[in-house]
């Protein structure tokens, strides 16, 4: 029994026999997040670290969070890339308390021990003490001494960390088609054109469900529906993998008819709606497809995303019940030429947090929120696309991909 | 330099204040239709944080170039966007001149907004500089180029209304 | 046994035989206040929501709070005021994000799910997908996936809500004396003259003490005992509902002499101190009485008042065990002419946030909260007037009224 | 309109600050019997909030009409209430001159109030506009009205000293 | 059985068989927190409270805390020093809401009930009523409505206090060596140069740790080791009471040879940097030695500091589990002469928020509590020194005193 | 006091609103190395606490007089001190000039400051009063001394960025 286990499971049992409702208490509950912690992001699960081409030479390093564990990526002398927790073997001191650099050997301020770029413990300071007086017993064995190590794997120049031996390779734990739809996003050398951070006053979850609801686009975004991006009525559908942990949802040009769809009125379909300037709704199909919104959401808190030309790797990261962090790092080709960059630097207008369209999935998860405190019995329904979690061709109208997230959520917090 | 040009140094910050305050005021008092008007027809506006300047990153959070930009992001605002209301006040200080030859001025302020949500709460929503170009036409000053440098790269929530 | 029950009560019971002393705890205690949260606001209360001038049009809603939770008060077609929580039954969404608007239904920005003014669910986007593909299955019945509704009942051109079966009318919740004497102050239809809000950094239940405090009055406020607005030596009394829960005090320009009490001395009453400019002090006998100062105060958030010539409404929202909102509603008549709205504009100096006499009553509250966290065993004492719960004609000096809130209190919370 | 009147209009600009730097000092600085001079003997004083403002509804959370009502609210502060002793900082800027006619100016400027407790917690307090008439008496400026405009409608626990 | 005890012992079992190892989680812990009020700073300890000079005139008082407990230090006709918590015995206002002053007697503003300076309650307003009505009943015992009182003990000018009956007299209560070295530097009548207020966001035992930790002064602070003020090399050592709260830690100019040392390279040495201006460095022997730096801490919270001729008390005041704030009070002698404060107003830029020593204080602090947080289960390591509480003369490469303010902390929680 | 008097006091104004604006952004563009030249070679940069300078307590947090010291703060915050990476945003406003004789200028302004650390965090830093004394030197504007009050004596973490 370890008496320190702050996380033992609160009295919580799921209430219902499927995860097309969820209990509001989920998103507020101080005991469910400190298990989550513990059992999600320091479970069987790849958190998203950074991308490679942020670190490119040896000795550069990142910092990040897996939630509220601060990590450290580094490119080691042999330009391997290694992730430790940025926590200080003695005290506990952050090791890493800028936010980029170039090391040769990871040094704490505090007491000056120092690490290697694996994190192993390299030297104690004053070990042997003043005049035989003060320092180390026999018995400390610096191999017993080292910063906590994640497992790290490269992936399309990505970097994820895990905390478990069990969890099996990215590969695998995608899934072949949402390794293929990344592999059709990233299909080149990235390199980054800029960074910006949101910061939600809701739980991650309720940002988590809003990538994972392919049902919302089209109602929730004007833009998406107006200008063509995503309409209930072109192409596409979702995928979601066999875990039902990861999801794409995307959508072609091509347009379906269907009358009783057209027939149908919504708030965000507004014909007479026009811009003035247009570039920033130019699109160029650089992906050798007609694709023009295709969204690849990776258990627990990544997403792929390429919304026209578009692309990003959002990484959410859960700052306490009632807050989280979305790290958006803004995307082009290593081979972009002057108009690809303009092209881009325009189109960017449609996303971020100020994003034409994305700025409201900033807006709905603080309102959720806010009425989440006022019952947590109560719960959410998710009716869309029935009770399963089905992938869907030709349709994004289903709530199958939220309900995949939850039965991964249930799967790492057994409950 | 004559005690002209240094009064006729000394009339410009003066203008450029009364610049900033119309710029400002036109915004916090949700006249936003005006806002362009403080620009050049071919004028830039444009958001982006003090992390991607430093690195030299292009991306903006937001990117205006010409009027018709200019009109959409308050055609959006208006009529197309979702968000929570909401309302800014601005302070404005520290102009200090940079360079100012023939009729071209570039210039640099510090911002500090604070939020304020239909319910009433308020925060320090944003701060960080404003580098500005900014040149005479018919008499009057216009920004050609509004460069907003945000301190933090956090935004709460979003970001929906001009800095 | 409700697997989601958080509001398990704490191992807490009252530490002393009655309602004259209480223990700090009460008023930090988290899982006191989520208890609060179910037993009390949405447990068997009128909670006040606004004023029925506040929406004179069909279709003119507002928005509000019990506590923690998001309500929408709407006049309907056909002139009906109906209340439901602001919260949609889908994915919980807040439905109305504006303070206040005119509307013909119900819709959510989220995914344009839509309900009528009732609260009753009309639509579902997409609800037959597309294609044939996604959308609800046969078992979702539009009846089922409504707002939660409030019960709502008009008093006097106010508009209450309460989430049980079980409260009783509004007029037999006051009781006799409150009903008269809110007849007495709310005499004519009534318009908005302006809304104020205070922060206050403590708890709901130190405001609402403050408020039955008929002791208090005189002693903390020097323009109360100074300019003979409230003093000791002056008419009235306090009344209190056979439930205890309600109180209203009431004090008459009349003198009653009593020496022993001229004779002591209080840091409020300062004979020396003058204004230069008396006009705020006017008072035009308007309620056809000689009542300087009418408090009535309705379990368990509301206070309807009248000092001088200054009318409102006071709506205290509790924001969590250490914060709680209170929005005065400043009310004059409708027929008032120029002269009166001029006396009432002056006359408003003496309260809401920065009122000669009501500031005073926002700084306490914060003080008795900073000591609170010190000792939660600890007990506040009310020995004024004894122990019991009983009216006083003629004499404020008592605080049967807090008593007589702790009861309702305990009622309530079952403790 | 002349250099001149360009000139005349933005020396005015300076007069208004000065006022507006005098207007505040006397108030952090805790000089509040001083306060009332700023005004015209007639002067009105009045606090509201852009909610009332915008709905058009009179009651304000200060009002002071003349030099009485002035001199009452600071005794009234020094001798009757009670409350925890704590200090304002202004910020102001963003001054706009909206109409200059007959030695009568009205004009408008943002401020953000930080309120510093005796223990030293800060918080933003306030933040809005003023509106002002101001005139020109024996050669010095004086407000013959100042309108605050409070963005929010929340006070924190309550309002003593006036902004 | 207590039934309002909040603060009952969480399921917390000490991980380790001694303090050379400390788990995380006690830096964040609520209910540890809560355990700390009642069982540290109102249990067997001695709190500081303030200066005698603070108050040298009867009727001076000063409010304090001790962690969460406002206090009230008030010197009394006779010239006797009396603590007494800061919470009216009726409402539990604040009684004194101004940080300093000179009264005849506590008034509370709230109802008017007053004290005497020894915090015995002396007349309830209105205790008759008003016309025979209200007021006080028989039962009323002034003598049981007290202000609730520390002991208090005066200490060469400081003046402490204790909720315990059982806490041994100060002198005692800090044994023989601490004694000694607080009469070193509290050598003749102090007075008061400055204050200071620094909050860490923090738990507060990081930062007496930190005080506590002799190991870290050469190594993070570069003025320490690069300007000679402490080196490992120079002399001098460590001194820990015999109950292992209490230490010391001094060095002297003297050099003790040592080449192994000599050749470490650290990066707090920089023997290339120097300074412009040296006139903050300067040291007037004015203690009658020459110890450079001579750091006393008392348990829980006191830290008496020598630093050069930098002298102040330095008063940390826990807030919370995650901050805290500390009180520098900045010292000179009575008869210290122009140039001494010329010279100490110099020699403060050392200390201080932002003195060039101290501010990395500030620092480390924070990064260890945002590391606390990512597995409370993990423990930090303190091997320096072996595991035992001794002391060490000639050298401060150790953790013992640490050790020892662990073994303080368990003797109190029982844990 | 004639009319150029008035203008000649209006136009030193704009003059020490550039020194502040020069001042200011030399420290929060990071140059602080070119901090010190805003002063006179003999300035005086003190940083106290309201309640230190109410309590006439000689002690200050910062305290450099003389270019050496004013180069040692730069010098160690750049190699000596450690402390997580953070920038200031001055706002500056309310700019008084108390007297004005033989070209030595005393003036009171407020400031305000805000803290962006690293990863995004924003806070408001400090706030209070600059106390100036300005000497003119070569025709520019020097600091002969500045005394920076803040209103709170509360520091969050550390204050290692002159202010
Ligand atoms: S905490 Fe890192 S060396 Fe001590
Ligand atoms: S949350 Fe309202 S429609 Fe989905
Ligand atoms: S609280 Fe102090 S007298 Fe009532
Ligand atoms: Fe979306
Ligand atoms: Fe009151
Ligand atoms: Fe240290």
């Amino acid at each position: 029994m370890d008496t320190l286990q702050t996380n033992n499971a609160p009295e919580f049992v799921w209430p219902h026999d499927d995860t097309s409702r969820v209990p509001y208490r989920v998103y507020t509950d101080e005991t469910l997040y400190a298990l989550e912690q513990e059992r999600i992001f320091r479970g069987p699960v790849w958190n998203y670290l950074c991308l490679e081409c942020e670190i490119p030479n040896n000795g550069d390093y990142k910092t990040t969070y897996a939630s509220d564990t601060p990590i450290i990526v580094v490119r080691d002398e042999n330009g391997d890339i290694n992730a430790m927790v940025n926590r200080c073997a003695h005290k506990g001191s952050l090791v890493c308390y800028k936010p980029r650099g170039n090391i040769s050997e990871l040094s704490c301020v505090y007491h000056n021990w120092v690490y290697n770029l694996r994190g192993d413990l390299l030297s104690v300071a004053f070990k042997r003490g003043v005049g035989g007086k003060g320092g180390l017993t026999d018995e400390f064995d610096n191999r017993q001494h080292g910063l906590e190590k994640l497992r790290v794997e490269r992936f399309r120049g990505m970097v994820f960390g895990t905390f478990s031996d069990k969890t099996e390779p990215v590969s695998e734990y995608l899934g072949e088609e949402l390794v293929a739809s990344i592999d059709r996003v990233l299909i080149k050398p990235v390199k980054v054109l800029g960074y910006h951070s949101q910061i939600f006053p809701n739980n991650w979850k309720l940002y988590v469900e809003n990538n994972k609801d392919s049902y919302h686009a089209s109602l929730l975004h004007v833009f998406h529906n107006t200008f063509g991006v995503v309409r209930p009525t072109m192409g596409g559908g979702i995928k979601i993998s066999d875990s039902g942990w990861h999801h794409l949802s995307y959508t072609q040009r091509t347009d379906i008819a269907d009358d009783q769809i057209g027939k149908e009125k919504v708030r965000s379909r507004q014909d007479q709606y026009r811009l003035q300037d247009t570039r920033m709704m130019e699109h160029r199909l650089e992906l050798g497809d007609n694709v023009t919104n295709s969204i690849q959401t990776v258990f627990p808190t990544l997403v792929v995303q390429q919304i026209l030309n578009c692309l990003a790797t959002r990484q959410l990261i859960p700052q306490g019940p009632n807050q989280s962090e979305l790290i958006w790092t803004i995307l082009g080709f290593e081979d972009d030429d002057e108009d690809m960059l303009a092209l881009r630097v325009q189109a960017n207008n449609l996303v971020g947090p100020a994003g034409f369209i994305s700025m409201e999935d900033g807006a709905v998860g603080g309102w959720v929120q806010r009425t989440a405190k006022a019952n947590g019995r109560e719960m959410t329904v998710m009716p869309m696309g029935g009770r399963t979690i089905e992938p869907s061709e030709g349709s994004r109208v289903t709530e199958a991909a939220v309900r995949g997230f939850w039965k991964g959520w249930r799967d790492c917090m057994g409950i | 330099m004559t005690v002209t040009d240094i009064d006729n140094g000394l009339m410009l910050r003066l203008r450029i204040e009364a610049l900033n305050a119309d710029y400002i005021h036109c915004i916090d008092d949700d006249r936003l239709e005006e806002w362009p008007d403080s620009f050049t027809e071919d004028g830039v506006y444009r958001v982006t944080t003090r992390e991607n300047a430093d690195l030299n990153l292009p991306v903006s959070l937001i990117y205006c170039q010409g009027r018709g930009m200019f009109h959409d992001r308050i055609s959006a605002l208006r009529t197309a966007n979702i968000f929570e209301p909401h309302t800014y006040c601005h302070s404005v200080s520290a102009l200090q001149i940079l360079e100012s030859t023939g009729g071209v001025h570039r210039t640099k302020s510090n911002f500090l907004v604070t939020r304020t949500m239909s319910e009433g709460a308020m925060m320090t929503f944003a701060c960080g500089r404003y580098l500005d170009t900014i040149v005479e036409q018919d008499g009057a000053l216009k920004f050609r180029e509004r460069s907003v440098i945000l301190e933090s790269r956090r935004i709460d929530t979003l970001l929906v209304i001009p800095i």
